[in-house]
């Protein structure tokens, strides 16, 4: 058992990877120096910094997994997948269904995602809802570092494309680097479970498609993943000193989706409350209600997700953000 | 080994008739959707995709048919793709601007300028494994003005990537002549990427060929990408059924239903002064104009026939010849048409 | 009352504006020959082809409409937004956000969409879902003509960015072009009522938001957009020679969502079916679920949706896009 | 009208102090994420903005307050908004990284090229209306790797909008020196997608001023856009806190937590051979020794500096000058951080 930072531990995953896989090989904005410890271990061909051209490197990316390479893909922020979405909207995601199965596309694109620390809004979205609805696609948002690293290694195992976020707020140095830009000056509300943690000696891939319970409840069950996971916590937390029981689910893979365990839960409450730090409308949350309904699951629901365009200045970005006050006047509610 | 007309002759010669048989599928409604043939870039085509080795990759666009066919993909299989049938090259899940043969390494892409990131990302993976394999992107002038291709020319070049582009300036992007949406050269554009530039005359097989040649080599040694921009003619238009081109074939019956309204709306009360609104009915008569005598459609100007022009001198070898692609494709066409899916 | 077709309803539509406004400029590939019409009567200055350069023609139509122009900016087909989602996503629906409301971005996007003729996973995508999840976009989906053209008047008179999607089994026009291309040996499964019909002598602009109902129904209510309606409609027809009474509401738009609407229909008839062309997962099937279930309605739930890329060939592609078998089948679930 | 250094030195001057006020309530954490300062480029932004017209329009990037406070933005809105008070230019919402101003038709973009299609918007706008105002993009030469506005410069060149692209060129993107990601020269690019370019010292206000002056008019007669390319130094590195200029301020606080890592990892079982590793490590210095000891960041490089010293000879004309303007920017401070909100 190691302990590690969340950022340290998908690199120290990666850097086992290309170990064991020769054909592992990172290519993005600033990698070298964002990479550097993997960049002077791995050489600079498979450590690739790329120009500003991310429709270029990440479709390049996903023809060169094609070709049977194991590429991780960097984006600077999950947002500027905009400027190059159709490589894994049109491309990525459908050369399997296009070649009748023959061929897929292994690359994993790997972005940071989140708000918290005063980016705005076009550097703080989630967009993991957005992705999920793409057919073809597997979206992993790990909220520990043990997860984040394990993920890592199974969506470098996985025969299809993959995006996986990392939560800036859970890492220290995505941080460091545009956060405080090392200034003792500025606090953020940082998940200290999240952002550092016990991890493996030696990783090993974690499964997809399954959910983790943080938190046993009887009273309703809330689910969420990455930031929002350890939010629900402590308001479950606050919660039980009100005699509330609410239970956690940490979704972990958005798609695909843990979909007996949340019906289980659910089931059993009777009471579902979805924490999504991505958009409110035709996303996560929603998904999460026809899943139930669909298994003919009867319960009471409520979401608490961002409704807005992220705000810049601190006190609106907190409140627009899901937070701990929002989830546990959500739950109070469900239960009267 | 180097080419020859009696080397390139039959490859587009074979595409040819191939593309032919396609088009008649299509008519008789057995091809549904759009389709677009490479009939008038053959030239171009063959002159790249003879010389490609087994370990070299292709990225194409929405017009790949014809690369695949003379890439050696089993041509049943391209049928039956293209027919839609369960035992087509992909199950019947792409037809024709969706044709990928792992095989091959050979992937299309019906999204405009997407054969530069693909053809970009086939090379990084052979510079990776320090093979001195190539990726072949092809692509028509109108994609050129999309940014993930420019973007693709500049990564090819600073990663020195083994990439040959191929443009295919047909003039043309649908109903658009290109020189209306273009600012300056393509070759100036592909150097300011840092892409050396030759222009060939993509009517003339063996010149392709020589290009390519040379091109494919210096990729191969490690120097970097090239650009390859050829001219060409696309016979058929844009795609089968290209309005402007019924227009000009079966003027009775297409262009009752455009003048009508046409000129409807231009006599209609409010709207621009009479000089915008003529200058606009100039713009839309002008593309018609120039497709319907458009001189480089003169069978001067057909690649097929240009080449077989230069074996004219030996009658009974080039009969022969013609004779045995004919049956070729002839028995093809038998073949794959009598194994009709359960 | 005239009749019209249904692109050709939404192109007088368009010339109405342009009479009554010098500020709506129509701009995209190809335009000069596809809206010729207009072009010839309103000129090049106004009516404007373009390069095949959509991140930079759809970034511009935003920005002209930040000075005050009324762009309406076509896209050959919605399928190729994801290579200029950028202006839509991070530009266009966050102007008002980033700027305190202070300023807009009035764009319309015309976009073709769905799927029906053959042209395969890459251009018949219906993505309205995908886009409704991002705040700020307002997303339109007419089926007939008359709310095609009555829609388009409504989009240039909002104040912020609005997708407009033109379904190309719907148009005639579009169908020709790529479907048929002059050929009458081959046939498309076209809805009559939405490819033409009876539409005003003036147009007045449609309510935004607003939902109608095509059918009234007391046993489930189907709800759909654009060719999904005439679909659930002819499915419902059949629905009650068995003695099912199935209504349809017909969104018309995505987003705003009429959720007083939809929550009215399914409290009464306590089933809800779901028919969406766009992917089923993380889109408008799953937010329609979340409504209700926010609104406190229990009901009996189910989807019929595209689950996959869509197939080229012409039996799968019927096959997995929604048809009336499957809306009769799922509907026939519902009430056992 | 035309410009002296004069006239150029007190906006220059104002901008310097402006920011540098900025950065002290970034670094006392009154300002949150994120801060991109134009320190060491006020000669380029001076010398285009201060000739621009009421109607013209501006298309910034991430680093855009300068050219915002220059424009005649009321410093104090800009303050509060980069404070996050409810009374900002943008209440608020947006931030350094999104500051916008209708009234000047001044939008910025945290979107690295989107000032490209912004600025050719604005521009086409100007031109439907069949007005003489122009549009201004400013951006960096990592930008010009980015599609979205390569096209741009495409569409402005075939449409003829009236656009000025300003490119401030640091040779860098964040940690990247930009020649390791660009092929081809820039003015080549920007020529081969049809507008002419033209190279200037971005140190030299005077220069910028003339150069753009000319590029403008020929934009308001209708002859379409221009490049500006204009090299400059970040006196602060990409952002303040910039990584690579801590490591060089307070090695001893910042090396000791990135050299052992890279060591440990360097020196690791299983990888690449030693070669490719050394070859991986001098990247990383590379970068750093380029920071360290850049030698554009010597004073007579500073272009406030470059311009002061053409006003010496009038030493009380010019202690006037920077008094009024010191006074300025203090009066500003006190006024706008007196106003706490409610
Ligand atoms: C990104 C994108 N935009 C638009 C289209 C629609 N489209 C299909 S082919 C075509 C014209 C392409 O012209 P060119 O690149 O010259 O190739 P050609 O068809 O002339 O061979 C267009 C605009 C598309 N498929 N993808
Ligand atoms: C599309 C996109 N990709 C990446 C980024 C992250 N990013 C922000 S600034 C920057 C460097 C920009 O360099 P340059 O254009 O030269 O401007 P400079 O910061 O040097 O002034 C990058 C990569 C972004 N904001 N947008
Ligand atoms: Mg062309
Ligand atoms: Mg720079």
């Amino acid at each position: 058992m190691r302990t590690m930072a969340f950022t340290e531990a998908i690199d120290d995953a990666l850097a086992q990877a290309m170990v064991a896989d020769p054909s592992v090989i990172l290519l993005g904005e600033d990698v070298p120096m964002l990479r550097r410890n993997l960049l002077v271990r791995f050489g600079s061909r498979r450590v690739r910094g790329t120009p500003i051209s991310e429709s270029a490197f990440l479709g390049a990316g996903v023809a060169a997994a094609m070709a049977g390479m194991r590429p991780v893909v960097e984006l600077y922020m999950v947002d500027f997948l905009a400027v190059c979405m159709d490589a894994l909207v049109n491309h990525a995601a459908k050369v399997e269904a296009f070649s009748g199965g023959r061929w897929t596309a292994p690359v994993v694109v790997r972005a940071p995602c989140g708000g918290g620390y005063g980016d705005g809004g076009q550097h703080e979205q989630a967009l993991w809802g957005w992705l999920a609805h793409i057919p073809g696609l597997t979206v992993l948002v790990p909220s520990t570092p043990a997860d984040a690293g394990g993920l890592m290694l199974a969506a470098l195992r996985h025969d299809g494309p993959v995006v996986f976020l990392e939560h800036k707020l859970l890492s220290e140095m995505m941080l460091e680097f545009l956060g405080s830009g090392g200034r003792d000056t500025v606090r953020f509300d940082v998940p200290v479970d999240g952002a550092r943690g016990p991890v493996p000696d030696r990783w090993e891939p974690a499964p997809l498609g399954r959910s983790i319970t943080r938190r046993e409840g009887t009273d309703l069950t809330i689910i969420s993943a990455g930031v929002g996971v350890h939010r629900a916590v402590e308001a479950a937390q606050a919660l039980a000193s009100e005699g509330i029981s609410a239970g956690v689910i940490d979704l972990r893979s958005i798609a695909p989706l843990d979909r007996s365990a949340v019906c289980d839960a659910v089931a059993r409450s009777g009471r579902m409350l979805v924490v999504d730090e991505d958009y409110e409308g035709f996303g996560l949350s929603g998904e999460l209600a026809a899943v139930v309904l669909e298994a003919g699951i009867s319960c009471r629901y409520a979401r608490v997700c961002t409704r807005t365009t992220i705000p810049y200045a601190p006190d609106l970005e907190r409140r627009t953000l899901p937070n701990r006050e929002r989830i546990r006047d959500a739950a109070r509610r469900l239960m009267t | 080994m180097v080419a020859s007309w009696w080397s390139l002759y039959p490859p587009m010669l074979r595409s040819r008739l191939f593309e032919e048989a396609v088009a008649r599928l299509w008519h008789d409604g057995l091809i549904s959707g759009e389709m677009h043939l490479g009939t008038g870039e053959e030239a171009i085509v063959a002159g790249v995709v003879t010389q490609l080795r087994d370990d070299d990759a292709m990225a194409l666009d929405h017009r790949g048919t014809s690369a695949m066919f003379l890439r050696g993909v089993d041509p049943a299989l391209l049928l039956w793709e293209l027919l839609g049938w369960p035992n087509g090259l992909c199950g019947g899940m792409g037809g024709h601007m969706h044709l990928y043969s792992r095989d091959h390494l050979a992937a299309s892409s019906g999204i405009v300028g997407a054969a530069g990131p693909a053809a970009a990302g086939f090379a990084l993976a052979a510079q990776v494994r320090q093979s001195d394999a190539v990726a072949v992107a092809f692509f028509g002038e109108g994609a050129m003005n999309q940014g993930m291709l420019l973007e693709s020319l500049n990564l090819a070049s600073t990663w020195r990537l083994p990439v040959l582009f191929v443009c295919k300036d047909d003039s043309w992007a649908i109903t658009t002549p290109s020189e209306r949406t273009r600012g300056g050269l393509l070759g100036d554009r592909a150097r300011g990427l840092g892409v050396p530039a030759v222009v060939v005359d993509g009517a003339d097989a063996m010149a392709v060929w020589t290009a390519a040649a040379a091109a494919i080599d210096r990729a191969r040694r490690g120097h970097g990408p090239m650009f390859l921009h050829a001219h060409c003619v696309h016979v058929e238009g844009h795609f089968l059924g290209y309005p402007l081109l019924r227009l000009v074939r079966q003027p009775l019956r297409e262009v009752s239903t455009i003048a009508g309204p046409l000129t409807r709306s231009l006599l209609r009360w409010h709207g621009a002064p009479w000089r915008e609104r003529l200058a606009g009915l100039q713009e839309v008569l002008a593309a018609v104009w120039q497709t319907l005598r458009d001189p480089r459609r003169a069978r001067a100007h057909d690649p097929v026939w240009r080449a077989r022009q230069k074996l004219c001198s030996e009658p009974a070898r080039l009969k022969a010849l013609e004779d045995d692609v004919n049956q070729e494709i002839n028995l093809l066409l038998a073949r794959a048409m009598a194994e009709v899916p359960a």
